[in-house]
């Protein structure tokens, strides 16, 4: 098991209740990890929809996941 | 230079943080929020960003703008927070010698900004209801609580 | 609206006169007078315009665009007279509600009005000499005192 | 012969030496016209790089002249 930080932003932080949380995971990668949480939570974006950040930069759905990574899963934008 | 701001935009301030003796054009953009958006009425609107990475991310198209086109400077700062019907939420400017590269350089760094940096909009209606809006498919399906259309 | 002023344009106080509550777009450009061009310091610039001409044909660009893009309002200035190097010699201010028409029509109107409105613009350089700059073919042939390249 | 005012700016208005004049002319169109005072004032600037306004718009080299038109011959502008 990993201990990694997960933040929530807009509809995903609205669904979870909070801003971010600290979890072990027996998660490999980001996807995995998302998998778990969206099941867990019910979270209604799929990953198709999403862009996921390691340590506050944009990562690849597939990288390891390694313990006390941050990570952040970023619904589709709208700045302007 | 790209930065975050939680405090309203002064566009005349901003605007004097650019200047340069071989500067003959300069163009901007304006970014506000109207009263209504698709036939409804919009109350406020809340931008929340995710800090570290948008800096990141907004520098990066700034910095890509200028090795695309011959720019003196370049400038654009976002605002967070609750807004107002015409209140200003982002503000552009870029300063270059000639106008082809000031206008190119401020629609690229707009269009790259609104659908890359982790910036997130949710407008509020007369009626009560909210929606996250997404600038791909503005509105479908990432909606927290329809808006009786 | 075009206009010509023989007074120094205040950008503010020109972007203080387009407001609209449907307005999510504002789209500007500044036309400054550089310190150099084609490599030779220019001191003073001058502008003159055939007034009566100017105006219509200045009101027409503004027009077309406004035909062409869908707008809500467009604004167009340009200075006469004597003009020294960082000064503001045209201002443009597009609203629209999305920010293609009024980056569209922002350049429509600079592009048409540099070609069609009679404005003329004389450089005087740091060496004594002046031209006549040309629009089209910048220079070439149009000098009443050629400046030493 | 034809009364008309001729208004001179830029280059033209150097080259003549003031801002514009009054004249009386044979000429039939603002083409003739230029042509006549061309060879009169030396102009630099061939008709083919020039607009005519005549009454304060635009207009064809070839309309008629009439009596009272103001011209203006327009060198290449250079406006923004």
């Amino acid at each position: 098991m990993k201990k990694v930080r997960v933040q929530y932003f807009a509809l995903l932080r609205e669904q979870r209740g909070q801003t971010g949380e600290s979890l072990a995971t027996a998660a490999g990668t980001p996807s995995e990890l998302y998998a778990e949480l969206r099941a867990r939570h019910g979270f209604t974006l799929p990953a198709e929809r999403l862009r996921v950040a390691v340590n506050d930069e944009f990562a690849a759905w597939d990288v390891p996941l390694r313990d006390g990574d941050a990570l952040a899963f970023i619904p589709p934008v709208a700045g302007g | 230079m790209f930065r975050l701001s939680a405090i309203p935009l002064d566009a005349a301030a901003l605007r004097r943080e650019l200047a340069h003796p071989q500067a003959g054009a300069f163009a901007s953009f304006e970014g506000r929020v109207r009263d209504h958006n698709d036939g409804q009425a919009v109350v406020m609107l809340e931008y929340e960003a995710f800090a570290a990475l948008a800096e990141k991310e907004g520098a990066r198209v700034v910095a890509e703008a200028r090795e695309k086109f011959p720019l003196l400077q370049a400038l654009c700062v976002h605002r967070t927070g609750r807004l107002q019907a015409g209140e200003l939420a982002v503000w552009i400017g870029v300063l270059a010698a000639h106008r082809a590269a000031a206008f190119d350089a401020c629609r690229y760094i707009i269009d790259e900004a609104k659908t890359r940096v982790p910036v997130w909009k949710k407008e509020h209606y007369a009626g009560g209801a909210s929606l996250w809006i997404n600038a791909a498919t503005r509105g479908e399906s990432a909606s927290s609580s329809p808006p009786e259309l």
